[in-house]
């Protein structure tokens, strides 16, 4: 069941197109991946499906209802992102407490357990948070409210890598034990690949890609050889990445439409296969142009 | 166990195979309740869905079968099933790459047949 | 609505603050002890309001000990004083309560006119002056000051007059000096003055007491003639 | 996950006691400028009033929590004009909430203000009565005009409906006020305008402070706050559309 559907969505600022005919599912009770570069439209998609405005072109559903000004929406949803605003007069304690006589789910145990271990205290003021603890923080009420549809945009800002590392494994965890649907959006995929079952890519706008991650991890392969050799194998769209080696090697990554057979006759013929870190191949699909940085030089 | 991220096997394929060498290993007998997709996901720090497709081979290999409302039970002949399977593919697909390899440095066959032999002796020896 | 005029001074001044106080009030707490920052600020406003409550009782005790003047009662007992007063001098009933003497002065007429001056006439005070004329007095001018016997407040009692012989003595001269007395009214607020009939800034000045009671009563021998000067003003009784 | 069916009035409820929590510098900004207002009120300068009557100079003083409510009629306006800006909007997003329960716990909450501004408005006054009175000593006269308990509730609700109207007016033209640049430029002239055009003022002001009939005033005052806040809303509506 698609939680969240959008069909054919676009969304502009004055003159700036954010996101453009864009349609995709989230499917219900999976953490979906949101991956893609700065700039890509990745806060605007989210900030549509959590109903802050209504997109110019399209149709948002989310929970089979138009999230835009939706009080059922709103209160079944979160949407943490480094913009969250708080009281700065509640201290963080007072602000689960409020968490908690918002959310009708509202986990305080998780809350206070988090609280504990990664040392924040529950005195301090949301303002008065370091860029990190701020991501923390925001982190924990995301967990802790429980929401059967969670969102978060960008919410490892800030975080150094084991605080990154705790934040995965919490989310999965508490996943595991209330099964809901969770959007996380990031531009490093490679440190949460494990924990998602979806993933969207999405590039200037529009959806690039939208695939379980263990298909996306087949989705394709790298094969070095010498030109000659890889050329019969090779349709030219089907080329994701292009590097020239010396020796007139080159090193190609192509979408894995390989039968059984070819891949061994390339074996033979002494191309070597491996196989494509899934990070490697997002940054391949929404990249610029086929090699890279190295077009430039 | 910790998963291989570089390998060439993709991480379900990597859970199939350690579920099937505890099963080897005899740390779960047949007709026992076999680990829930939760459980790896937790063990393994994986999306339970990922964990699920892992299940999902043995189940289809006839390893394990499902029990309504209960989860996986390993079947009774599981451990032959194992053996068998890993000799008829693993095994072959090794010695496919031993002998491209063999190939490519120009050893004979004898020489090939020697060295496995050496290998073998060794780990007698031990 | 020039009443109204005259405030926007007060509204201008007022919105500059209000804008500035809450630009102060938004801003963030300081990072440095902002717990204490706000507990703090807390406990001010708690004690703001305390204090507020506090003076409301006191208000309320003070209000009380110190009497209520201005209020309807009190405005009522007052006039029927002052009807009591002028019906007693009339009368002559000078024993009454509501009469009290202040001052008695005593002089020796020559001849059978006799001139009252009002030293105080450039400066729009008058006086009320009974005369009566009486048979037996051998040439004596007799005058004497009564006020309302109305309690020690000192708001209804003017100075009381000097008054003195002039050389001739055939003139006799009458002078005040002018009381000056502050007042602060402790009027109810405008919220609540709109229904009750004293508007934004109504009619205050009814809020002044009838204190013109100043009177010299002069008795003079029988056949004299008096005449009188501008602010002055005679009752003859008989 | 089982879905959580909020009701409008739960949701207003809580966003309307997180308000209240988690907001107390506006009650700072309101202590303030009471204070302000009872200094220059101690201070005597308002309502002097002189009067000659014959042999006596009366100057009169007059002490009053009038200044008190004017100030505080200001902090209700500018509370309200601030209350739905775009910072209070993302700090009230952050939990449950639509358009109409924010608006509605923004009115609930201004409300609230009003009486609390009102009840300090009259306690403002005893303290400034009570502390010329300490100042000027038992010796100096002072006119008690009888105050009653009457005159408190009468006073209560009536400032409270003043605070009210202010707020209402304030919020409808924060609303104004955060349309863009042109209707910034229009909201001052107009304001102005009405402030200086021959009569407006007047007959505004008429309208509700000549009115001496408490009934129909409370009824002029809930009648045009309510249109005023409809408008707010209604203008809000408009601007998050179009963004």
């Amino acid at each position: 069941m698609g939680i969240v559907i959008c069909d054919n969505v676009s969304k502009s600022f004055k003159k700036n197109r954010a996101i453009k005919n864009l349609s995709c599912t989230f499917q219900e009770n999976r953490i979906t991946g949101l991956i893609g570069r700065n700039g890509a439209g990745k806060t605007t998609l989210l900030k549509t499906i959590a109903g802050r405005w209504r997109p110019n072109e399209g149709v948002v559903k989310v929970f089979d209802e138009d999230p835009y000004d939706n009080l059922k929406v709103s209160a079944n949803m979160i949407c943490v992102n480094d913009e969250l605003v708080f009281s700065p007069e509640l201290t963080l304690d007072e602000i689960l407490k409020s968490g908690e006589m918002f959310y009708s789910n509202w986990d305080m145990e998780i809350a206070e357990g988090l609280f504990d271990y990664f040392e924040l205290n529950p005195n301090l003021y949301h303002d008065q948070l370091s860029k990190g603890k701020l991501s923390t923080f925001n982190m924990i009420v995301g967990l802790a409210s429980r929401c059967p549809l969670t969102i978060f945009d960008e919410p490892t800002t800030g975080m150094d890598y084991s605080v990154r590392q705790d934040f995965y494994r919490a989310l999965l965890k508490d996943y595991i034990n209330h099964p809901r649907t969770i959007i996380l959006s990031s531009h490093l995929l490679n440190e949460l690949e494990d924990i998602l079952e979806d993933i969207v890519l999405i590039d200037k706008g529009e959806i690039c890609l939208h695939e379980s991650m263990n298909d996306l991890k087949e989705y394709a392969i790298r094969i070095t050889g010498k030109r000659e050799d890889i050329e019969p194998f090779i349709v030219e769209e089907n080329i994701l990445h292009k590097k020239k080696l010396e020796f007139n090697l080159e090193s190609l990554v192509v979408k894995n439409e390989f039968s059984k057979e070819e891949i061994e006759q390339m074996k033979q013929r002494g191309i070597q296969i491996l196989n494509v870190d899934a990070a490697d191949l997002s940054m391949f699909l929404t990249g610029q142009s086929k090699g890279g940085i190295d077009d430039v030089f | 166990m910790v998963l291989n991220h570089d390998s060439v096997k993709p991480i379900y394929v990597q859970i199939a195979e350690w579920l099937e060498t505890e099963i080897l290993n005899e740390h779960i007998s047949p007709g026992e309740k076999m680990y829930s997709q939760y459980q790896l996901a937790d063990m393994f720090n994986i999306n339970p869905a990922t964990a699920a497709k892992g299940l999902n081979i043995l189940a289809n290999n006839n390893i394990l079968y499902k029990k309504r409302g209960l989860g996986m039970f390993v079947k009774e002949a599981a451990k032959e099933m194992i053996l068998l399977k890993r000799k008829n593919e693993n095994l072959k697909q090794m010695v496919r790459d031993l002998v491209q390899e063999a190939n490519y440095l120009g050893v004979s066959n004898d020489e090939l047949y020697q060295l496995i032999n050496d290998i073998r002796n060794e780990g007698q020896g031990e | 609505m020039t009443a109204l005029l005259t405030i926007i001074p007060i509204i201008v001044l007022a919105i500059v603050f209000t804008v500035v106080i809450i630009t102060v009030a938004k801003s963030k707490p300081p990072a440095q002890k902002p717990k204490k920052m706000v507990q703090r600020r807390k406990s001010i406003l708690k004690g703001y309001f305390i204090i507020l409550l506090v003076s409301g009782v006191v208000y309320g005790m003070l209000q009380s000990n110190w009497g209520v003047i201005g209020d309807e009662e009190v405005n009522n007992e007052l006039e029927q004083i002052d009807q009591e007063f002028y019906e007693a001098i009339n009368n002559q009933n000078f024993n009454h309560e509501s009469v009290k003497e202040v001052q008695n002065w005593q002089f020796k007429l020559e001849g059978d006119e006799l001139m009252l001056t009002n030293l105080n006439q450039g400066e729009g005070l008058s006086f009320m002056v009974y005369v009566e004329k009486i048979d037996d007095l051998e040439g004596e001018v007799v005058a004497t000051y009564y006020m309302k016997g109305i309690g020690e407040e000192k708001i209804y009692h003017p100075n009381k007059p000097v008054i003195t012989w002039d050389g001739t003595e055939s003139e006799l001269m009458m002078k005040q000096h002018r009381k000056e007395v502050k007042l602060h009214v402790m009027s109810k607020e405008f919220p609540i003055r709109q229904f009750t009939g004293e508007r934004w800034f109504g009619e205050r000045q009814s809020h002044t007491f009838n204190v013109h009671n100043q009177i010299v009563y002069i008795q003079v021998p029988r056949g004299t003639v008096v005449e009188t000067s501008d602010f002055l003003y005679i009752y003859e009784v008989n | 996950m089982s879905f959580n069916q909020p009701s409008v009035s739960s949701a207003v409820k809580n966003q309307y006691l997180y308000k209240l929590k988690g907001y107390s510098s506006v009650f700072v900004a309101l202590m303030t400028v009471q204070i302000i207002a009872m200094f220059f009120g101690v201070l005597g300068g308002v309502g002097q009033y002189g009067t000659s009557n014959g042999s006596m100079y009366l100057d009169l003083y007059y002490v009053s929590g009038d200044l008190i409510f004017a100030f505080t009629c200001i902090w209700a306006f500018v509370i309200a004009f601030t209350m739905d800006s775009k910072t209070n909007r993302q700090a009230m997003q952050v939990f449950v909430t639509n358009q109409l329960t924010r608006h509605l716990a923004n009115g609930i909450y201004l409300v609230t203000l009003s009486i609390i501004g009102a009840i300090t408005v009259l306690l403002g006054g005893f303290f400034i009565k009570s502390i010329v009175m300490i100042l000027n000593g038992p010796e100096s006269t002072f006119i008690f005009v009888g105050y009653t308990i009457g005159d408190f509730f009468i006073g209560l609700a009536t400032t409270s409906l003043y605070l009210l109207l202010c707020s209402a007016v304030g919020y409808f033209a924060g609303k104004i006020a955060s349309m863009g640049l042109v209707a910034k430029l229009v909201l001052i002239i107009g304001f102005l305008s009405v402030l200086f055009y021959n009569g407006l003022i007047e007959r505004i002001s008429e309208f509700f402070i000549m009115e001496d009939v408490f009934s129909i005033f409370i009824l002029k005052v809930l009648v045009t706050s309510l249109v005023a806040y409809v408008m707010a809303i209604w203008l809000s509506k408009q601007l998050e559309v179009i963004k």
